[in-house]
C-alpha cells in the first residue's frame, strides 16, 4: 500500500576511529592533550589490574560477590573522562573503573564488596551517585538531576551509565522521555556488553541496534566502537557539549563486551563459547590503546613495565589497609541512616539489640 | 482565620512552602494548567510557573524516579500520583532508591521527597479509585506515612512533610477533600511527624482511627455517649509510619478497651500492628479483647455496594459494645 | 564529526485514504462491501447515540463518572472491525464503541457506570479483556495472549488500544519489545486523541510521532488519520494479515481528537481553546464518512433519519432495561470472585456482614 | 525416595507439572539456558524446549504483564523473579490484573499464575539481595502468598501452586535453597495451600514461623527443651494469606503463650496480623503478652552485620523464657 515516509529529525549513527589493531582514522582523531593520554591509558590498566586482584580475593573468600568490569576499561573511561569535576555521574553496578576516575577510593569497593556500608559512601567533593544495583532505575535519578541542573541554571550535565539489558525494562524508556520533554541536560551512555547475564543481546529485543532507541523519544542515538577509547571520549564530548549548551540529551551506545563473569556467582560457560570470547579477547581495548600510543612513541615497554609494577604496588596497599578495616563491624551501627534521626520505634529496637547482645555476651562469658 | 476545605488547606501549604522556599517544586499529571483533578495545587502554575510546577508525561515511576534524583540534587519536589490506586508503580523507585540512598551514601544524600495521592473510598469512583493501601508503604523502612484527617491539620502535616529530611507519602482522604470546612489560620502552622493526637478524652475505651475514618469513629463516640453512656477516648494517628505508640499505650492503659479503625483490608493492614504493640505493652492492662473495624480481604466492590464495604459509625458503635460487653 | 548512518529495517510512515470533505483517494481506496460500509456507519452513528444519552444519564446523577468517546469512533472502530470473533481483544476504557461491535451490551455499560460490578462481565464466546483502567498496563495482557496464541499456533491475533498518553508508561515499551522478541501476533492501537487529561500530545513527549515507538523495538509503524475509518481499517487489515500469518506485530497511530470530555469529572476548558475544538468538529468521523456513503449512492437522507429513530428507540429500551436491574444491589456479592473459593478467613468476614446487616435491620424495624 | 536439596525439589516439582500438563511454562530471567542464577530451572530448556521455557528481556513488569495474558488464554505460566528485592516492580501489574480480573470479569476469567521468587536474607548477599516483604503481597486481595520451609514441603507446595487457580506469590527462603536436603518421593505429592502444619507438639509456648526461620525456631524449640524442660509447640505457616489461623488458635488456646518469628520488618509486618487474630480469638486463653521475633525496621544491612540483623535460635530462646516468666 503506498504511503508517506516520516522524516525523522535524527537517525541513529555508527562511530569508530581507533580498529582493532590500532590503527587510528587520522580524520576523526580527536586532539587529546598527550598527558590525558597517558593519564587514560594508566587508568585502564589500573583499572585491569584491580579487578584481577578482586577476582582473586572473592576466590580467597575475602570479600563476597562482586561483577568484574574486564573488556569494558574504554567503554567507561572514554565516557566519564569527559566530565567536569562538578558534573554528576549516576553509575550502574559495573562502572568501578569510571567511579574510581572520579575519585572513588579503591579502598571502598573492598569494604562494600566485603559486606561494609561504609564501602559506598560517597565523598563530599565528588557528585556521583552510589552503585545502583536494581536495574534500569537509575537513569531516571540523572534525568531528576539534569532538571534540576536546569532549574538551578547550572552549566553541569549529568551522565548515566546502564547496561544492554537495562534497556528493556520500563524505566530506561521514562527515563529517556522525560529528558526529551524537559530537554534535561543528561547522556545516556549504555554499556552494551552482548550479554545481561546469560541473555544475549540479540534476544534482549528485535531492534537492531539500541542507539535506535532514542528515536522513540526523539533524540539523538549514537552508537560507537566501546573498545575504542577514543570513539567513545569523541562521542561523549559532543554529547556533554550538547547537553551543557541547553542542546539537550543523547543516547550513546557502547558497544563493547563483558570478557569476564556476569558476577563471581556466574558461570559464563553454561551460556556462552570460548570461541566467542577469544574473538573479543584480540579486540582488547588496552592493547589497541598501547599500540596507539607506542607509534605515537608516547610509551615504551620499559614504562609500560614500571607501570605495572606501581600499580601492584598501589593496590597490595590497598588491600592490606582495607582489610584493616575489616574487622566485623558494629552492630548498632546498622541503626544508621534509615531516617535522619532513630524515631522512637526504632530507639526502641535499637535498645533490644543493644541488650540481646549483652546478654549475649554474658552467655559467652559464662560457658 | 478563613474556613477552608482540605483542598484549599493543601494548597495553601504548597503556596506558602513554594513562596519561601525555592527549592519546592511540584510535579505530577495534570498538576499544571488543569490544577490537579481534584484541584488541589489549582493556581499555583499561574503563581510559579512552568519551572516550578510541572505538568509530566503519563508516567508514575518517571515522575518519582526524576523527583528522586531532583531531591539529591538539593530541591524538595512534591510529587502528585493522581490516585493511590496508581502508586503501585512507584514502589520499586521508593523502596529500592527513595527509603535507601540516605543509608547507600552513608549519609552524603538524602531524598527529601513528598509524593502526595488521593486514597480512599466513599465517592462513587470507578475501579482502582477506592483503595487504601497505606500498609505497603508504612512497611518500607526510611518511608515516612501519613495521613491528614481534615483540613487545618492537612496543611499543618504536609507543610511539615515538604520539610522533612526524609521521603514522605501522604495520603489525602478523597472523601474529605470538600466533606467540610475548618477555621485554618493564614499565618504558617505545622504538626510534627510522628506524633498521634488525641482528639477527645474519655475514660470507657479508645478508638484509633486515621483520615476519612475519623469522621465515623467521632460520630460513633459520640452516640456511644449519647446512647450508652459511654466516654470513648479517640486518638488519631496522623502519622502511620514510624508509629509512636506511647500515646496510644497511655490511652489504652487507662481504658483497657480499644477498637481500631481503618479503611484498608483487614488482614496484615495497620490495624494489626497497633494490636500487636498493645499487646506488647499494653496486654496487663487490658480487659477485652481488641476489635478491628476495617474494609474486607476482597477487591473493592463498585459503588452500588461500596457503603456494605465501609467502616461506618454503626459498626464502630457495634465493635465497642462488644468490648464493652466483658 | 563525519560518521556511519545506520540503516533501519523500517520507517514510520502515514496514510490518509478519505479526506476530512469526504473525498477518497481512489488509489487507496479499500474495496469493502456495501453491506460492512453500512454497518460500520450504523455503528458509528450508534455509538455517537449512545455517547450522548450516557451524558445525559449521568448529568442527570443516573450513572457516575464515565469516559465520553465522541470523535474517536472512525479511530477505534476502523481496527476492531478487521478481527475475527476468535481473534482477542484488550481495550483501555474508551473502546466503549469498539466493545459494543464485539458484542458487549449497551446495557453492561449503564450498569457498570452506574456502578454494578455486573456490568464488567465478559460474556462466553466473546474473546476481549474487561476495560482496564491503570494507563498503559494493558498491552502486556494482549502481548502474552499473542505469545500463548502463538504457542498453541492458533491462526487467532490479539489487538490492543491505548491512549497517547498511554505511550509515556514504561509498560508501553516493555510490551512493543516483549512483542518484537517474541514476535507475537498484537496489533498495537494507539488512540491518540491529542490529549492525557490535560497534557496535550506534545508535553507527552518530544518525538514527532508516536508511530515512531515503534522503531525503538524493530518493528513497523503508521500513522494513520484516525478520522477516517477506511485509513484505519485498511492499516488495520494490513497488520492484522502480518500479525496472523507471522509476521510479527505492528503499531499503528490512530491520529484523532476526543472531542468532549475525558471524563464526566473533567473541564476541558481549563485546559484546551474552543477553537481547537471548532477545528477537529469539522473533521467528524461520522459525516465525512456519510458524504461518501452518500457520493457512492449508499444513503440517503431518509434512510438516514429512520436511522435515527430506530437507534433512538433501542438506546430507549437498553436505559430502561438496565436501570430496573439497577436496585442497590446484594452486599454479601461483594464477596465473590476474589478467589475462586472462599477462604476461612472471608468466610469469617461475609458472615460478620451478614449479622451486622440483620442487627442494622433489626434497629431499623426498631424505630 | 531420594534425598534433595530444595532446589532440586522445586525443580522436581515444574518438571513433573510441565510433563503432565502442557498449559504449564515458565519464563524468566535466565530461566532457560543458564538455568536460573540459583538453577532452580535447570535443564528443563533442555527437556521441554524454548517454547515452554522462555528466556525473557529483563523487565519484570514484562514478565508477570504477558504471563497474566498467557493465564487468561488458558495456559499456566510459572514466572520467575530473580530476587524478591525486585518484585516491587511486578505490583502494579499483580494488583491491578493478576488479582482482579476474576473479580472484573465477574468469573469469565481467572489467572492460575504463579510467581517464583528467592528471598530474605543469611547468604552474604549484595544490597536489595537479602529482603523480606512478604507482607506487601499477604495484604493484596485476590492473591495467595506462599512460603515453604524444606525441600519436600517446597515441592509439595509449588504442585498445588501451580494447579492453584488464583495467583500465587511462592516465595523461595534462598538461605535454604542447598542448607540441607530431604526425603523427596518420586511420585507426585501435593499440599493444599491455605493450611499451616504442626510440625512439633508441645505444651508450654506456641512457636509460629514460616521459611527459613523454621531452622533457628525448631532449634530453638530443641534447646528450650533441654536447658530449660520447656515443651514448645512449632507451627510452620506455609501459607500466609490467606491466612486459616484454625490451627494457631487451637494451639494458643492450648499452651496460653506465643512467639512469633520472621525476618521481615518488625512493624506493619505479617507477625502483627497473626497477633491481631489471637487478640480477636485467644484472648481469655493468653496468659503473657505474644512476642514477636523479627528483623528490624531498617535498610537491611550489608552481610558484615546481617548476622546481627536476622532473628537466631538465641533471640527466640530469649524470647519464649520471656513469655514465660509471668
Ligand atoms: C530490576 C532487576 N532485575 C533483575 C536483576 C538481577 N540482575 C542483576 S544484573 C542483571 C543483568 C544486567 O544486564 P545488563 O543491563 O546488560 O548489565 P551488565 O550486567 O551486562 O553490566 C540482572 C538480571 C536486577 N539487579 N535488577
Ligand atoms: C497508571 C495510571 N495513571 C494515571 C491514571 C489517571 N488517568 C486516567 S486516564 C488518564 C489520561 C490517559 O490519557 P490517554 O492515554 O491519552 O488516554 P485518553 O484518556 O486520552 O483516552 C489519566 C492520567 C490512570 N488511570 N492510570
Ligand atoms: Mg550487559
Ligand atoms: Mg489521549
Amino acid at each position: 500500500m503506498p504511503r508517506k515516509k516520516i522524516e525523522l529529525p535524527y537517525s541513529a549513527e555508527y562511530l569508530s576511529i581507533l580498529d582493532e589493531n590500532g590503527v587510528v582514522d587520522k580524520e576523526l582523531e580527536p586532539q587529546l592533550s598527550e598527558e590525558l593520554l597517558l593519564k587514560l591509558h594508566r587508568a585502564m590498566l589500573a583499572g585491569r589490574r584491580f579487578d584481577e586482584r578482586m577476582l582473586n580475593l572473592q576466590r580467597q573468600g575475602r570479600i563476597g560477590t562482586f561483577p568484574p568490569i574486564k573488556g569494558q576499561e574504554a567503554s567507561q573511561l572514554g565516557a566519564v573522562a569527559v566530565l567536569e569535576p562538578s558534573d554528576w555521574m549516576v553509575p550502574a553496578f559495573r562502572e568501578t573503573l569510571a567511579e574510581i576516575w572520579r575519585g572513588k577510593a579503591m579502598e571502598n569497593f573492598i569494604l562494600y564488596y566485603g559486606g561494609y556500608d561504609e564501602g559506598s559512601m560517597v565523598e563530599k567533593g565528588r557528585n556521583d551517585l552510589p552503585v545502583s544495583i536494581p536495574v534500569g532505575s537509575q537513569m531516571l535519578h540523572a534525568v531528576g538531576i539534569g532538571m534540576a541542573i536546569k532549574y538551578r541554571k547550572q552549566p553541569q550535565v549529568a551522565m548515566t551509565f546502564f547496561g544492554d539489558g537495562a534497556t528493556s525494562e520500563g524505566d530506561f524508556h521514562e527515563a529517556l522521555n522525560f529528558a526529551g520533554v524537559y530537554q534535561a541536560p543528561v547522556v545516556f551512555v549504555c554499556q552494551n556488553n552482548q550479554w545481561a547475564i546469560s541473555i544475549p543481546r540479540e534476544k534482549q529485543t528485535h531492534a537492531k541496534t539500541l542507539a535506535q532507541k532514542a528515536l522513540a523519544h526523539g533524540l539523538p542515538g549514537i552508537q560507537v566502537d566501546g573498545n575504542d577509547v577514543l570513539a567513545v571520549y569523541a562521542a561523549a564530548q559532543e554529547a556533554v557539549e550538547r547537553a551543557r549548551f541547553g542542546g539537550g540529551p543523547t543516547l550513546i551506545e557502547c558497544y563493547t563486551y563483558r570478557l569476564s563473569l556476569h558476577t563471581t556467582a556466574d558461570d559464563p560457560t553454561k551460556y556462552r563459547e570460548a570461541e566467542e570470547v577469544a574473538q573479543w579477547e584480540k579486540k582488547d581495548p588496552i592493547i589497541r590503546f598501547q599500540t596507539y600510543l607506542q607509534n605515537k612513541g608516547l610509551l615504551t615497554p620499559e614504562a609500560l613495565e614500571g607501570m605495572e609494577e606501581e600499580i601492584a604496588k598501589e593496590i597490595q596497599d590497598v588491600v592490606e589497609q582495607s582489610e584493616q578495616r575489616m574487622t566485623g563491624g558494629e552492630p548498632l551501627d546498622m541503626f544508621q541512616h534509615t531516617y535522619d534521626e532513630l524515631p522512637p520505634s526504632l530507639r526502641q529496637q535499637k535498645e533490644e539489640v543493644r541488650s540481646n547482645l549483652a546478654l549475649a555476651q554474658k552467655e559467652v562469658d559464662h560457658d | 482565620m478563613t474556613k477552608m476545605t482540605m483542598v484549599q488547606a493543601l494548597n495553601l501549604a504548597m503556596q506558602q512552602e513554594m513562596a519561601k522556599d525555592d527549592r519546592v517544586l511540584l510535579q505530577g499529571e495534570d498538576v499544571g494548567v488543569d490544577g490537579g483533578v481534584f484541584r488541589v495545587t489549582d493556581k499555583l502554575l499561574e503563581q510559579f510557573g512552568e519551572e516550578r510546577v510541572l505538568d509530566t508525561p503519563l508516567a508514575e515511576s518517571g515522575i518519582v524516579g526524576t523527583a528522586i534524583g531532583m531531591a539529591i540534587y538539593g530541591l524538595r519536589p512534591v510529587c502528585e500520583i493522581q490516585f493511590s490506586g496508581f502508586s503501585y508503580y512507584i514502589l520499586h523507585q521508593l523502596e529500592a532508591h527513595a527509603a535507601r540512598m540516605r543509608h547507600r551514601s552513608q549519609g552524603r544524600y538524602e531524598v527529601p521527597l513528598v509524593v502526595r495521592m488521593p486514597y480512599g473510598g466513599g465517592v462513587r469512583a470507578l475501579e482502582h479509585h477506592s483503595e487504601s493501601r497505606e500498609a505497603y508503604f508504612a512497611h518500607t523502612p526510611g518511608v515516612k506515612m501519613v495521613i491528614p484527617s481534615g483540613p487545618r491539620n492537612a496543611r499543618a502535616l504536609l507543610v511539615s512533610a515538604i520539610r522533612d529530611p526524609n521521603p514522605v507519602i501522604f495520603f489525602e482522604p478523597k472523601a474529605l477533600y470538600r466533606a467540610f470546612r475548618e477555621e485554618v489560620p493564614e499565618e504558617e502552622e505545622s504538626i510534627p511527624l510522628g506524633q498521634p493526637q488525641l482528639v477527645r478524652k474519655g475514660k470507657d475505651v479508645t478508638l484509633i482511627a486515621y483520615g476519612a475514618m475519623m469522621t465515623p469513629t467521632l460520630e460513633a463516640a459520640e452516640e456511644l455517649l449519647a446512647k450508652d453512656g459511654v466516654e470513648a477516648e479517640v486518638i488519631d494517628l496522623l502519622t502511620i509510619s514510624p508509629l509512636d505508640d506511647a500515646l496510644i499505650m497511655a490511652s489504652v492503659q487507662k481504658t483497657g478497651r480499644a477498637v481500631v479503625v481503618h479503611e484498608a483490608p483487614k488482614s496484615f493492614g495497620p490495624g494489626a500492628e497497633i494490636i500487636a504493640r498493645l499487646m506488647e505493652k499494653a496486654f496487663y492492662y487490658l480487659e477485652a479483647p481488641i476489635q478491628r473495624v476495617t474494609g474486607y480481604d476482597i477487591i473493592y466492590p463498585l459503588f452500588a455496594l461500596e457503603s456494605a464495604y465501609m467502616p461506618n459509625t454503626g459498626r464502630i458503635v457495634q465493635a465497642v459494645r462488644e468490648t464493652l460487653k466483658t
